[in-house]
């Protein structure tokens, strides 16, 4: 930046100047809300073909995530239509199909995750929520019909995580092609956001299983906020088999998400003059203390060391984990997604 | 090392927050270890049961005490530039008051209460409720005793200062009278709280070793002694000057400007300098160099300029120009020069110019004009130099009192929120 | 596995902990050039949440205006803030680590704790007065004052025992 | 084919805002929002300045980002000429393209869809300069066909040095400045 | 906001109208009012008003409503090309500001509370009065303001009526020194349009003249030309101008010294025998003495005072004789500067001498006119009272009105009392130094009456304020300035003023009537009018209506081509040594006089123009408004950042009598010296009427309190105020 440049612009357009703010609230929410529920998918794909289908047993990962994931997804695509500003023409994403952009095939993949979750929820629902199943038993002849059926379980199971590894590398993708922000401009923002997507869907599960568990000492407050859910899950004794799991899958997706967020900061840093200015915007510029206490300490760190210690058995299996890795998720979109549009070309005053 | 790093602008406004956190994650985590998240532990001080409370705010309190008096005395540290809450002593008296009331009742102080909260009391987050809503509650009724909460100011004073006793004295003063009151505590733990005394933790009980714990009781307290002696630790400025940068720059002439150089960059309306004249006063008062500041030598704080402007300093005393000038240095600032020859180079070169001999009036027109333009005046060859005594008619009319830079409004201080918790 | 098996750890000993408290204390001061705080950061909070409620009110007030900044970001970017965020993790840690973390409320053998939750409560709000008026909380005024031996924190810290001693005995069935 | 652009003398330009008023009446561009505008660039330090002043809009890029960004096709690259459109009543108002628009010279019409600089297609398709061009005091502006080798512009690139804003953006942009 | 919801509701409104489209038309026929509005797109030739160069243009109503307005290239002062201000002119149609009706003040002087009368109320009330002052005082005792070619018809019936004393401002706070220091030379002002040939220039030298900034239509355009063709260009400017931008040279004077950076020019040009002789020895008288006098100011003598390196001074004296006589030295516009001004033209004038470029092909050329006989009045009455502005001929060098001169009349009474003024098209309070003298003028006028077309600050003053219908709603007078190529201009209404405006020739027609005048007005309309001037010169009305400019016949107007070499000083010669001043006891040969410094801490206040605003009377253009919509004040960077500003920080400004400025934003910049600063005139408007404009940045005009009369021609020198910045909190 060079003190003895002025650049004086007369345009003043809203949402434009003095730099872009064209995305508010609303686009972080949805990118935290796709990734997740790309999370979520991957997860209860990858489960579904796990444990063999004939072994029926109540799976928070292939029944209440997909359920979640169905709420999330709708609640996402309900945050990007307000983010709309000609709401009527909606539809006209549905009359094309547009090769390059990143948001037509997102467009498009959001209509594949419904039936996706859908099947992948049905194969477990009676289980999962005796008490619908008692009301609907319908569903359990749904169940059965997949059930009974490997190779469909495997192309369901198959199917939710291509679907849902698309989901979560588009998530990043939608920024990482607006090459005019040179903080977005990066490739590693798709797995990057696919990572903390994960990270967040296991947290997220994790959190569901220490809520619903029975265990010793409830935490009452949280009884009470939760309470519907756990009515619906039948509080039962943390399940020791999954809670483990799912604590060190998150360790793994946060460990990798670290790296891939050194990776992409790194890039930034060793590339052009506006990129590395890009990279200061988090590193000690206006984002710094929220990226570094929000999305590395709070989001990835501290979570990492308290599942750590949980999975040692040194401390008990607590929400705390997953109030933060979900925490660091949104703040991270948030983060990217505001330093992004400020960041620029123009690396002149201004 | 210049400490504080921060009010050096080390790192800035965003860093500083990075910082806070650590920081505060440090606090959180002693005050946790000590027992300050449960409340039985810290209303215990009050019933003489447990008197942790007191034994661990004075150890934080000395220790802190005697690691700043060492930094600053050994001027690593500018003790000047650690903020102070000022003092208002009635208010501060109610207030101290209320606290131990609610201390009492609440069971935890606000800095207590968020670790409690953090480890899971519920008796902490309703204190926090609390807390806020006794804010609450003040921020409305607050405008009707500003006029008190603003009573008996004495400003930012230190014990040192009111009792205009040295520092180091205090110093010394405080750690004995923490070391006398661990002992007491000990003393009352066993006698109220029926406490046998830990032969490793304790200072008066158990064995005659030196534990851990006395020896540091121990190093605190002579580091206390040796500051009694050690004088003040706010004038105890060191600092380290690159001395071969400086020859380097000295020898080559580069801390110097020339008089004519000056002359032209006044005449050109440069304003990227900062001229600063270091005579006394009244001297200044009575002729100057256009655009000059009177800043005598003992004004030269390091907030008198910004740290990265070019300051020029010129005297009559080609001394005091370098005193000033390695004061300046050694405050940070990044480049000062003096000028050549000071105030009589001033008027050798500029004012009164001597032709040199064979030299043309046209080659000379130049520098003429502009001894003209300063209200001096240009000599011929073979003049003496005698009239160069005589002290220029002022061009610029004498200033009253041109100490203080240019009143402009932004001299008035930034609104500043008051520090403390 | 049993969970049962962790039993809280005891705390450190007194001295140890002053001394490390005393540290983080003075690696504030010599990289901030401040002490430490806590009760700052609530009346930030207290006066954004009062300016995001009823922003003119909070303009005109003396109280809640010293607290709001000059507008330009948002006064939750404060040092207290981020340093009291610090206090509720650095202690959620410790506790995590020493087994002490647990949901249930402090309070002596003969209190019951509707009582105590009610104590805390009006506890709290005398110290957030009490504090206000007297610019600082122990950890503001007595432990950061103290250190650098200021009058007023010196004044405040002995009325601080002074006030709790005195009252100490009519609050005794809380605690003992 | 032809391929349409702008070649803008900065040395002549003045920065007087004609082009932007021009633009406002011809097109009723709405209160408050321009398609075009002018950016004044200083580099030095007083009294050794220099300063370039530009006519800057939509660069109408040959390797347009909010075409290839827009999920609904409104954004469009419209033939013969290569002139970047949108079609308003395609458009959902996602603001992708104007993110993808490293020279922002799109912004959000008040009635909710896109909107830019349109190199005053209707007058260029009745053989007129844009609005800009034809009104300039200075006659620093000139429109054409990059593809004619005896259009003004051309003959301007061959004969003089120009810059284009951003080239490292990648979008190669076809409003031309010659220095 | 209000932009917002007022579009949602339009929008709103026309999806009911689409709805109810059927019902709407038969509605139109049922009420039988308003036709509807004619489709398609019609234009009508026109000239511009929104400055004094008058551009013609042609404008464009699509649908029945104006919609663009573009040059008309038959015109040789637009060439078909229009400035921004022009081009936004439509703006001045639509203003929601806009006068609408005649206005009786109904309470005290400048409370702006009004009452709405008709216009025969208005102009009976005024012609009352105005028997009324003439009959107690004579006619001298009423004064008038007029600015521009609108003006013609009220200054008609003033000289009817027996007032000479008419004044406008652009002579002494503006043009005035300069036409007075080229008269004094040449025997000839530079006139307006200037009669610069900067397009032929290969040396243009501009000596605080911000071509460009100041958006002089064709000026801009040859400039631009100019400068595409490569000429050198040497700007001397404390601020580095657009135009310092584009110079080969830019010198960075000290504000108040250029008459010293001309002198020393001279001093060169002279002194290394640089000058055209054979031109000077022709038509030069005085030049040994001259050249006598100039002989101390040396560029090393200059040095000091300007802060120009005296090399600097030498190369840019020889870059111009290099090109001459193809150099201009500019003569600039506004040059009521410090006092001293008509001396500096003077100076301008004989640099203008040296390189021979009075009269010569890039230089000065000699323009031509066209003869279009006035309509036959009656004889004005003959007024036995000397002019009330200029009395005992004490500035002898005035040759028009003294605007300043006639207020200080009406505020002492001598030499005689002046009781009413007509103030028109002039915003008085902005153009003349310190409003308060202005102000407690007005308090001793029995009547005032103000014409405009907005409600600016000197109308919240007046007792009757009357609306004039803007240019694109009326006819006016034949528009024919001597120039280049001689053209006769029509303006003729494009399209119907929105409300109750009436245009000017017909308030004053009328106002004459009612006077007993109406003898002077022997037509009908201005259509009658205009028809039978033109006819009387042989052209066609018709003609002119349809191509809005009629081109006269090229002239020479270079002396090489055959142009007369016509010099109309005493001597007949282009006077380097000037014996008229040396007779009225001034220096024949232009001195140079230090100006004041700033006092510490302080820093000299400079004003200019924007190309997006015409004085004070655009601020309400909702076109213009949108490109510029408050004024900045330019502040040295480093000065700034001492200061603790920075860009987009507000600030007022205190002038040294304790004068506060509105609020306005900071440009902290590299292009302005350090020891002062400056803004665009015409904001900071005070006129509550004026509501999109009310507040908006800074006035200079309410911070020139003080200023300095040019004894030779009354002229007043305003940049001689200093100004401290304060933070607005």
């Amino acid at each position: 930046m060079n003190p003895l440049t002025e650049l004086t612009l007369s345009r003043h357009n809203p949402l434009v100047d003095p730099t872009l703010h064209v995305w508010q609230w609303q686009i972080p929410i949805y990118l935290f809300l796709g990734g997740l529920v790309a999370g979520l998918m991957i997860i209860a794909g990858v489960r579904l073909i796990a444990i063999r289908p004939t072994q029926r047993e109540a799976l928070v990962c292939c029944t209440i995530g997909p359920l979640a994931g169905l709420v999330f997804l709708s609640l996402g695509m309900f945050v990007l239509f307000l983010d709309l500003s000609h709401k009527l023409y909606v539809w006209r994403l549905y009359t094309t199909f547009q090769i390059t952009s990143p948001m037509s095939w997102g467009s498009w993949i959001l209509l594949l995750v419904y039936p996706a979750l859908a099947a992948n929820a049905l194969a477990h629902l009676p289980e999962a929520i005796p008490a619908l199943a008692k009301r609907f038993p319908v569903l359990i002849a749904w169940s059965d019909f997949i059930l009974s059926r490997t190779r469909l379980v495997v192309a369901i199971g198959i199917a939710n995580v291509l679907v849902g590894i698309g989901l979560g590398i588009y998530t990043g993708i939608l920024l990482g092609t607006l090459g005019a922000r040179p903080l977005w401009n990066s490739a590693l923002l798709g797995p990057l956001f696919l990572f903390s997507g994960l990270s967040t869907a296991a947290a997220l599960l994790h959190g569901i299983l220490v809520l619903t568990s029975s265990g010793e000492e409830l935490p009452a407050f949280a009884d009470f906020l939760l309470s519907s859910l756990t009515r619906l899950a039948q509080a039962r004794p943390l399940d020791q088999k999954v809670a483990p799991v799912l604590a060190g899958a998150d360790n793994s997706f946060l460990t990798i998400e670290l790296g891939l967020l050194s990776l992409f900061l790194i890039g930034h840093l060793t590339s052009t003059a506006v990129h590395q200015q890009a990279a200061t915007l988090l590193l000690s510029g206006p984002y710094a203390a929220v990226f570094w206490i929000f999305v590395i300490s709070l989001g990835i760190v501290l979570p990492l060391i308290l599942q750590t210690l949980e999975l040692q058995n040194s401390i008990r299996h607590t929400l705390a984990p997953a109030l933060l890795v979900i925490f660091g998720g949104i703040a991270l979109r948030f983060i990217l997604v505001y330093a992004g549009q400020q960041s620029h070309w123009f690396h002149a005053l201004n | 090392m210049n400490a504080p790093f921060y009010k050096f602008g080390l790192f800035g406004d965003e860093a500083s927050f990075i910082i806070a956190f650590l920081i505060g994650i440090g606090f959180g985590f002693f005050l946790e270890r000590a027992g300050f998240g449960s409340a039985r532990k810290l209303a215990a001080q009050f019933y003489l049961r447990d008197l942790s409370v007191l034994k661990v705010m004075f150890t934080a309190i000395i220790t802190a005490m005697t690691g700043l008096y060492v930094f600053s005395r050994l001027g690593m540290l500018d003790l000047s530039l650690v903020y102070l809450v000022p003092t208002f002593l009635v208010p501060q008296i109610v207030g101290g008051l209320l606290l131990g009331v609610g201390f009492v009742i609440g069971g935890y102080c606000p800095g207590t209460s968020c670790v409690s909260a953090a480890t899971g009391r519920i008796d902490g987050m309703v204190y926090i409720l609390g807390m806020v809503a006794g804010l609450l509650g003040f921020g409305e009724v607050y405008p009707r005793i500003v006029n008190f909460a603003h009573s008996t100011s004495m400003g930012q004073i230190t014990l040192p200062q009111l009792f205009d006793l040295p520092y180091g004295l205090l110093v010394f003063a405080a750690v004995l009278m923490a070391l006398g009151a661990f002992a007491a505590s000990e003393w009352a733990e066993k006698r109220f709280g029926g406490k046998q005394p830990d032969p490793e933790g304790s200072i008066i009980g158990g064995s005659r070793r030196l534990t851990p714990v006395r020896a540091l009781a121990l190093s605190l307290a002579v580091i206390g002694l040796c500051a009694a002696f050690a004088g003040d630790p706010y004038r105890g400025h060191h600092t380290t000057i690159a001395t071969r940068d400086l020859e380097m720059r000295v020898g080559q002439g580069a801390d110097l400007i020339e008089p004519a150089q000056l002359a032209d960059w006044i005449i050109q309306d440069r304003n990227d300098f900062r001229l600063v004249d270091l005579r006394p006063q009244k001297d200044y008062i009575a002729w100057h160099i256009p655009r000059a500041e009177n800043f005598p030598l003992a004004s030269l704080t390091p907030d008198f300029a910004a740290h990265n402007e070019k300051i020029i300093l010129c005297s009559d005393d080609s001394l005091e120009a370098a005193k000033a000038w390695f004061l300046l240095e050694a405050q940070g600032f990044k480049s000062v020069y003096v000028l050549s020859g000071g105030m009589q180079g001033w008027k050798d070169f500029v004012l009164f110019p001597v032709r040199p001999q064979g030299a043309t009036d046209a080659a000379f027109e130049r520098q003429a004009q502009v001894a003209k333009f300063f209200g001096g005046s240009p000599q011929a060859s073979n003049t003496e130099a005698s009239s160069v005594a005589t002290p220029a008619p002022p061009r610029v009319a004498p200033a009253p009192l041109p100490t203080a830079p240019p009143a402009s409004t932004s001299t008035a201080p930034p609104r500043k929120k008051k520090e403390g918790c | 596995m049993n969970l049962e098996q962790h039993t809280p750890r005891p705390y450190w000993n007194s001295y140890w902990a002053g001394f490390g408290l005393g540290l983080v204390l003075l690696a504030s001061f010599v990289i901030m050039g401040r002490g430490l705080g806590a009760s700052g950061a609530f009346t930030t909070a207290v006066a954004t949440v009062v300016h995001q409620v009823a922003p003119a009110h909070a303009e005109n007030s003396p109280f809640y205006s010293e607290y709001l900044g000059d507008g330009t970001h948002s006064p939750l970017k404060d040092w207290l803030v981020f340093e009291v965020l610090g206090v509720f993790v650095g202690g959620f840690l410790s506790g995590v680590l020493a087994h002490r973390l647990k949901f249930t409320v402090e309070q002596g053998p003969r209190s019951t704790t509707p009582r105590r939750l009610a104590f805390a409560f009006v506890g709290g709000g005398l110290m957030g007065i009490g504090a206000k008026i007297a610019l600082g909380c122990t950890s503001g005024q007595a432990l950061t004052g103290g250190a650098l031996l200021n009058v007023g924190s010196w004044a405040f810290m002995w009325c601080v025992f002074g006030g709790a001693y005195a009252v100490a005995y009519f609050f005794r069935k809380q605690w003992i | 084919m032809s391929r349409f652009a702008m070649v803008i003398d900065t040395r002549r330009c003045v920065g007087c805002y004609d082009c932007v008023v021009a633009c406002k009446t011809e097109n009723g561009v709405p209160e408050g929002y321009s398609r075009d505008w002018i950016t004044e660039e200083v580099h030095g330090a007083f009294p050794t300045l220099q300063m370039e002043i530009r006519s800057e809009r939509c660069n109408h890029c040959d390797n347009p980002p909010c075409v290839s960004c827009c999920p609904t096709g409104a954004s469009h690259v419209h033939e013969p000429g290569g002139v970047v459109l949108v079609t308003h009543d395609k458009c959902i108002g996602c603001k992708a393209c104007l993110a993808a628009c490293p020279y922002n010279a799109r912004f959000i019409h008040p009635d909710g869809y896109a909107d830019k600089c349109t190199f005053c297609i209707h007058r260029v398709e009745r053989g007129l300069d844009p609005a800009c061009v034809s009104v300039c005091p200075t006659h620093c502006m000139h429109f054409g066909d990059l593809d004619d080798p005896q259009s003004e512009v051309s003959q301007l690139l061959n004969s003089r040095p120009h810059h284009a804003l951003l080239p490292e953006a990648g979008t190669k942009p076809c409003i031309f400045y010659l220095t | 906001m209000m932009n917002l919801s007022r579009r949602r509701f339009l929008k709103i409104g026309a999806g009911t109208m689409a709805a109810a489209g059927s019902l709407d038309a038969s509605l139109h026929v049922l009420a039988g009012s308003g036709k509807p509005a004619a489709r398609g797109t019609r234009t009508v030739p026109t000239f511009c008003n929104l400055c004094f160069w008058e551009c013609g243009a042609i404008a464009t109503v699509r649908d029945g409503k104006l919609w663009k307005i573009e040059g008309n290239p038959l015109d040789p002062l637009s060439r078909g090309r229009l400035c921004p201000r022009g081009t936004g002119g439509i703006g001045a149609h639509f203003d929601p500001d806009r006068l609408r009706s005649p206005l009786l003040r109904v309470s005290e002087r400048g409370e702006e509370k009004w009452k709405a009368v008709t216009w025969d109320e208005a102009l009976s009330f005024i012609a009352g009065n105005m028997q009324k002052i003439k009959a107690e005082y004579g006619p001298e005792s009423f004064a008038a303001f007029i600015h521009g070619l609108g003006g013609k018809f009220f200054k008609q019936t003033l000289r009817a009526y027996g007032t000479e004393n008419i004044a406008a401002p652009s002579f002494a706070q503006c043009r005035g020194p300069r036409d007075v220091g080229f008269t004094l030379t040449f025997g000839d002002g530079v006139g307006s349009p200037e009669r610069t040939d900067i397009e032929n220039a290969q040396c243009i030298v501009l000596i605080g003249s911000h071509i460009g900034e100041n958006m002089h239509n064709t000026q801009v355009q040859e400039f631009a030309a100019a400068v595409g063709k490569g000429a050198s260009i040497i700007v001397a400017d404390p601020r580095f101008s657009v135009a310092a931008s584009k110079a080969k040279f830019y010198l960075p004077v000290k504000p108040g010294t250029d008459l010293a950076l001309l002198l020393a020019w001279m001093n060169v040009i002279v002194g290394e025998k640089l000058y055209d002789k054979e031109y000077v020895d022709k038509y030069g008288l005085g030049f040994e003495q001259f050249a006598a006098e100039i002989q101390p100011f040396t560029p090393e003598w200059a040095y000091p005072e300007t802060g120009i390196d005296p090399d600097l001074i030498r190369a840019t004296a020889r870059e111009m004789a290099r090109y001459r006589p193809a150099t201009l030295i500019h003569p600039g516009r506004h040059s009521s500067w410090y006092g001293d001004d008509a001396q500096r033209s003077r100076a301008i004038a004989l640099l203008n001498a040296l390189m021979g470029s009075w009269g010569r092909k890039g230089g000065l050329y000699i323009p031509a006119g066209m003869e279009i006989p006035g309509y036959p009045v009656p004889p004005y009455p003959k007024s036995e009272k000397p002019p009330v502005d200029n009395p005992n001929n004490q500035y002898p060098f005035a040759d028009e009105a003294i605007s300043t001169g006639i207020r200080e009349a009406t505020l002492t009474g001598k030499p005689y009392p002046v009781k009413g003024w007509l103030v028109y098209a002039t915003n008085l309070l902005y153009s003349l130094p310190n409003q308060a003298e202005t102000i407690r003028a007005i308090q001793n006028l029995d009547l005032f009456v103000v014409v405009d077309t907005i409600p600016s600050e000197i109308a919240c003053w007046a007792d009757i304020v009357l609306p004039e219908s803007i240019y694109l709603e009326r006819y006016d007078e034949l528009h024919s300035e001597p120039f280049r190529q001689p053209f006769i201009a029509l303006r003729q209404p494009v399209v119907d003023a929105p409300a109750d405006q009436k245009p000017n020739w017909w308030i004053a027609k009328t106002l004459a009537e009612k006077l007993g005048l109406g003898a002077y007005y022997p037509w009908k309309d201005i259509e009658e009018y205009l028809a039978a001037r033109l006819k009387a010169a042989g052209y066609s009305f018709e003609d002119l209506k349809r191509d809005g400019i009629l081109p006269g016949p090229q002239r020479p107007i270079y002396f090489e081509d055959g142009a007369p070499a016509v010099f109309d000083t005493p001597s007949k010669k282009i006077e380097f040594y000037s014996a008229q001043l040396q007779k009225a006891g001034f220096d024949p040969v232009p001195k140079y006089t230090p100006p004041e410094q700033p006092p510490q801490g302080s820093y000299r206040l400079l004003f200019g123009r924007a190309p997006t605003h015409s004085f004070s009377r655009t601020q309400t253009n909702p076109l213009l408004m949108d490109l510029q919509n408050e004024n900045s004040v330019w502040v040295n960077a480093v000065e700034a950042q001492r200061l603790g500003l920075k860009s987009g920080d507000y600030v007022r400004l205190r002038n040294l009598d304790g004068q506060v400025s509105n609020r306005v934003l900071v440009k902290a910049t590299e292009r302005i010296r350090p020891d002062c600063v400056y803004i665009t005139h015409g904001w900071g408007h005070t006129s509550r009427m004026l509501r999109s404009a009310f507040g908006r940045g800074a006035s200079d005009s309410q911070l020139i309190t003080r200023y300095k009369t040019d004894p030779l021609m009354g002229g007043t020198g305003m940049n001689v105020n200093f100004v401290t910045l304060e933070t607005e909190v």
